[in-house]
């Protein structure tokens, strides 16, 4: 492998089928809708923002405490707070499309026809670069059971989504690892029309404060992000690209450094979100996608999308040759690019 | 918040550190932090090392702002050891260096003429109030201090406080230090005889309601800093919410790292703090929620 | 809460109506047959030792790398290296026996008769304080599904073990959280006879060496363990024990600490596995044991058994008063203690 | 092992560090342990303080155990920066308190009757040979030594070999010092011309391969320290193993950290590490086994 100049890595990454300047992202809930972030760096150098799970009407979300923190890793029940998608539409999506950033709009919702009206309105909104379907929701017109834990219930989400999505605007499926079988959720989302997968979202977990001997969260239950689950989100990320190769995955799970993103796209991810490790370093975005140009530099890699999967390949191959990259079906490169 | 005047992220060196009671003070050197921090905002600190299981940094109310000195500008905070974060910081030594991000969050607002201004504080809340009494002073204002806390121990600033204020009054649960009571006990007192005409306070969520109150029924308005768990500090994850009366009337569950942590005291639902009310703009059957 | 002194905490537990002296255990796999930390601390004074989940043949494992360390966790994939149950019979349980230890055994099989045939030798050799089924193993007459991820494929392995097994000695199933719904299969095993459960075993995960750029485990994927999941952990055990209030649960995943193993206990376990912890402090497990003793007696607590599940109950309810635990009703107390 | 010869966990002070070259040495006060080891055997430290995601210990072979001397017995070892846990110590200094587990493993043996021994080490392989070539020829051997690595810079003890044994070759496979070339290249020379005994060998697992095989080519029996990823140090996890043939030839995978670190070098299945060759007791149909 010979070092490259960082300068000249293609960071470029398509992402069923819209380019993305890299394939850094971050993730939803985890940088509002940018404003704030802008701050620090300018969002728009980011492959996209991923803007936080709106949902139909606004919402206060949940009691608070809403966070704990546990080793390498933290608790959240926010509950989905936000202004609503009208408000939404009004303030946040053309503030992004004003400073050029990429918007992935992260949608929310309780029943099937909620998520199809969510995505009516980003519709005539416009300047949506791609709907992230959250489906990690109870589904209250089938007790309360949350969508993406049911192949079939999340299927007819992203059925729905993507029928009322406009047809150049890809529709992403956010799962849950909270589940027997990811592969089976991922297939049914992809049958349904999912353009892509973006995994994972939080693990459901608790924290007990042991002086007051009750849960440290209002909500009891709160979804377990950060370092401490990335291996699981390579897991998830390897099956699934195993199962599905030609289905584009954003990956996310603890990416907390240019290497930790490395990983993911190892895995089989051709972008990732990065979430909780904002929270420690506002500029851990940007930070990331200058820490994954040097690391791919350092390993000889031209092209970004030529490493999308590479830990699926036989021990011996080698990962980054020249001539390899151009030498693969167009139908493959579609996966891994 | 715009560039010149919002955070930054720097890293800092620690210049001393010391005990005071039950606390420890910590001084670092961070010019750009000094230089734009005012009273009542706050620094979040990074800690555990680099190979870390502590992901979140711990926040701390700017105690004191130098943005001059050989140092080329130092910000001092008094911080209480509760767990792992802060039983780290208590170990570092001069010479270390620290990651920093500050000032944060919305500080007091001085009144826009002089007027008589009682400053409260309980415990380690008193550490705020320091610089806001030396820029209120600054500005024409008197100022009452009352400093409260459980136990002689756990009072900061008492002996700096003849200094900073123009009065002060010192109340302690135990009786070890100054009056035996709580500082709501002589407060109506102060309120009269300062003939105040702004309230600010910094301390325990039950200090700051009840300080509120009393306040409200003087007429007086009050400024609180709040203290809520927060994950990010620059307002991206809404964890660090509470119920605010905004200007409509309408309650809203509100940041308090970026609209706060200083609040108006009558726009606080004190009695609500910890859950959403019914009337909350966007409050909805508890729906379980897994992720975001 | 008036502080008790720690020599006076009665920390007996009742693991499925056998009483052990404390509710600290090693974890399966974590401590081998207790042998090599005898040399660090006299393994008896432990509430028992889980030995080593122990298959019918003698078996060699996984090829190397077996480990690989993440945040806060670890990777494993040792692929129940050990003896085979004979030799565990001949060497290991009696040795155990003599230095009075209660002597836990974990068994994995890969058909519901192996299962048997491990209960019916451990019948025959006695000596075995109680049974733990480790049912996170490929069922191989089921296309390779892992037990533990089917409810009826668990209650089977779980009945058979019962059957096999001396009405007196107690059998646990020792489940995987890796499924959608962990009430379900722990039900399921219980209505098959299971007298307690273990939870929580490893999540499935991957490590990714960003040099190499493949699996760094040989296997590929591996179990995650450690502090990481601990929140996790405290999730399964608090759901599981809402659900079924009156089943003795062995809860473990990420116990460093004496505070760790009451925040399970709070949850709703009776008595908690150290795994993991062993490896960075070989006394990790007795260590455990006497920081719990403290940590209960600084919160007044007079009796462990009194706190187990304690943060289920309203927040108002005081947790610790000495004349409320005598007016538990008995069926009550059979699920807490 | 036994209580009293076994390993001990305690606090130790550093008491040194230093580079030597691409390397670092690190000197511990760690009486019990100093008095308890053996020429191949290894330590763990814990790594990256109290409030660190780095669960694991990290294990180093012992460079030198001095049980006497003003601290009351020091341990040293030699190490390269890798990761995490290498970076962190790394940065300990002088007067930092470590937590040591050890003496661990078993390890070299002497031979029963003085014999000429020749020593080789890769990289900082060389580290624990040096403690081996004192007992060795105090106990009446002749020493050779034969020390190789990539680069000048990664050759560990060059310097002092002189003084350690009866006499040293050296290679680089740049040229960078000593003969250009691998420790294999000159082993042949070194074994005809000392008649050796016994070949002791610490280094890369390639190495040991082929200083084993070269061993027995030449009818020398070999020890080599194995450098086996491990969870536990202490023969509890089974994440160590290697295919290692026993007294009745049969295969098993066996623990590196209780049974090695030093094993005969022809009983090791070389070829095979990283599999679990088909005839070893118990290998079967690989299923997929979630846990443990
Ligand atoms: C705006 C603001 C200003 C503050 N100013 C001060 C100050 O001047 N002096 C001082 O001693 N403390 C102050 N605190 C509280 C301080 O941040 C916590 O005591 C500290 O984070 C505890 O960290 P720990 O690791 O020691 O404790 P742990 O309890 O182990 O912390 C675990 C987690 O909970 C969070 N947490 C725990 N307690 C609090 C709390 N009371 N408030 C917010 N987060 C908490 C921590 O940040 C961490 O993420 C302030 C908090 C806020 C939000
Ligand atoms: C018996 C024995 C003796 C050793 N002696 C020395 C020595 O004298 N000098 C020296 O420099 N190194 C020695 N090593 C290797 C040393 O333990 C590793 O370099 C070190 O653990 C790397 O830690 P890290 O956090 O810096 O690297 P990382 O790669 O970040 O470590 C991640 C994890 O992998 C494990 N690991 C990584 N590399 C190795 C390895 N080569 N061997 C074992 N575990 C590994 C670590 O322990 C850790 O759990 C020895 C290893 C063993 C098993
Ligand atoms: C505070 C917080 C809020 C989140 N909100 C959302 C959300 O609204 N919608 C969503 O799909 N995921 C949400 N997530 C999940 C993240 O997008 C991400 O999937 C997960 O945190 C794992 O990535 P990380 O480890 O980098 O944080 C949230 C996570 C956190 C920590
Ligand atoms: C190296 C290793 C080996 C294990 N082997 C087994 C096993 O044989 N049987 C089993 O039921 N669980 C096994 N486990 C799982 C543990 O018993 C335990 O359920 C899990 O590690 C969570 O606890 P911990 O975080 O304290 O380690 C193993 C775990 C580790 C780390
Ligand atoms: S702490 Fe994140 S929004 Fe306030
Ligand atoms: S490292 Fe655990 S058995 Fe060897």
């Amino acid at each position: 492998m010979s070092r490259v100049d960082p300068s000249q890595v293609d960071l470029a990454t398509q992402l069923a089928g819209v380019e993305l300047a890299n394939p850094v992202l971050t993730a939803s809930g985890c940088a509002a809708a940018g404003r704030e972030l802008h701050q620090f760096f300018d969002i728009a150098l980011l492959g996209a923002v991923v803007t936080k799970s709106v949902m139909l009407h606004p919402r206060a979300g949940r009691p608070t405490p809403r966070m704990a923190e546990t080793d390498s890793g933290m608790l959240n029940s926010i509950g989905l707070q936000g202004p609503g998608v009208d408000a939404f539409c009004r303030h946040d999506l053309p503030w992004l499309v004003e400073r050029g950033a990429r918007a992935v709009v992260s949608i929310a919702g309780h029943t099937i026809d909620e998520y199809a009206e969510l995505a009516r309105r980003l519709r005539a909104a416009g300047g949506v670069t791609a709907v992230e379907v959250n489906i990690s929701c109870p589904n209250v017109e089938h007790r309360g059971e949350v969508f993406s834990c049911d192949p079939v219930a999340a299927a007819g989400v992203v059925a729905a989504v993507r029928r009322e999505t406009a047809p150049d605007v890809p529709v992403l499926a956010k799962l849950s690892p909270d589940v027997t079988d990811i592969v089976a959720v991922a297939r049914a989302c992809v049958d349904a029309g999912a353009d892509g997968l973006c995994l994972i979202n939080t693990l459901l977990g608790m924290a007990i404060d042991t002086d007051t001997m009750r849960p440290v969260l209002a909500a009891g239950t709160g979804g377990l992000s950060g370092p401490a689950i990335r291996p699981v989100a390579v897991r998830c990320v390897y099956q699934v690209h195993a199962a599905l190769p030609g289905v584009p995955i954003v990956g996310m799970g603890g990416v907390v450094t240019g290497v930790d993103a490395l990983e993911l796209m190892l895995a089989g991810a051709c972008a990732v979100s990065v979430g909780t490790a904002t929270f420690a370093d506002s500029s851990a975005p940007m930070r990331i996608l200058t820490e994954l140009r040097q690391v791919l530099a350092e390993r000889g890699v031209h092209r970004v999308a030529d490493i999308v999967g590479a830990a699926h390949r036989p021990p011996g191959e080698p990962t980054v040759t020249e001539p390899k990259r151009s030498a693969l079906p167009a139908e493959r490169r579609v996966g891994r690019s | 918040m715009n560039g010149r005047s919002g955070p930054v992220q720097v890293p800092a060196e620690v210049v001393a550190t010391s005990r005071a009671g039950a606390y420890h003070r910590l001084t670092v050197a961070a010019p750009a932090v000094a230089a734009r921090a005012q009273p009542g905002q706050f620094i979040a600190l990074a800690v555990g090392g680099p190979a870390s299981a502590l992901l979140l940094r711990r926040a701390f109310a700017i105690h004191r702002a130098d943005p001059g000195g050989p140092q080329g500008g130092t910000v001092e905070v008094v911080y209480a050891v509760r767990g792992r974060g802060t039983g780290w910081l208590a170990e570092r030594v001069a010479g270390d260096s620290l990651d920093v991000v500050g000032p944060l969050g919305r500080g007091f607002t001085p009144p826009p003429a002089p007027l008589p201004c009682t400053l409260v504080g309980g415990g380690y809340g008193s550490a705020p109030l320091f610089p806001l009494a030396a820029a209120l002073r600054a500005g024409g204002c008197r100022v009452d201090l009352v400093l409260g806390a459980a136990s002689a121990d756990r009072l900061f600033g008492a002996a700096d406080a003849g200094g900073a204020a123009d009065a002060v009054r010192v109340t302690t649960e135990d009786g070890s230090a100054g009056e035996r009571g709580r500082v709501t006990d002589v407060l109506p007192d102060v309120l009269r005889r300062s003939a105040a005409g702004a309230v600010y306070a910094c301390g325990p969520m039950g200090m700051l309601a009840a300080v509120s109150a009393l306040s409200a029924a003087y007429g007086v308005p009050s400024q609180c800093a709040v203290e809520e768990s927060m994950a990010c500090g620059i307002g991206v994850c809404m964890t660090c919410v509470l119920p605010v009366r905004g200007d409509d009337g309408m309650t809203r569950m509100v940041r308090s790292c970026v609209e706060g942590p200083v609040f108006p005291g009558e726009r606080v639902r004190w009695d609500d703090v910890g859950t959403v009310p019914a009337d909350t703009v966007g409050a909805g059957p508890a729906l379980r929620v897994v992720a975001g």
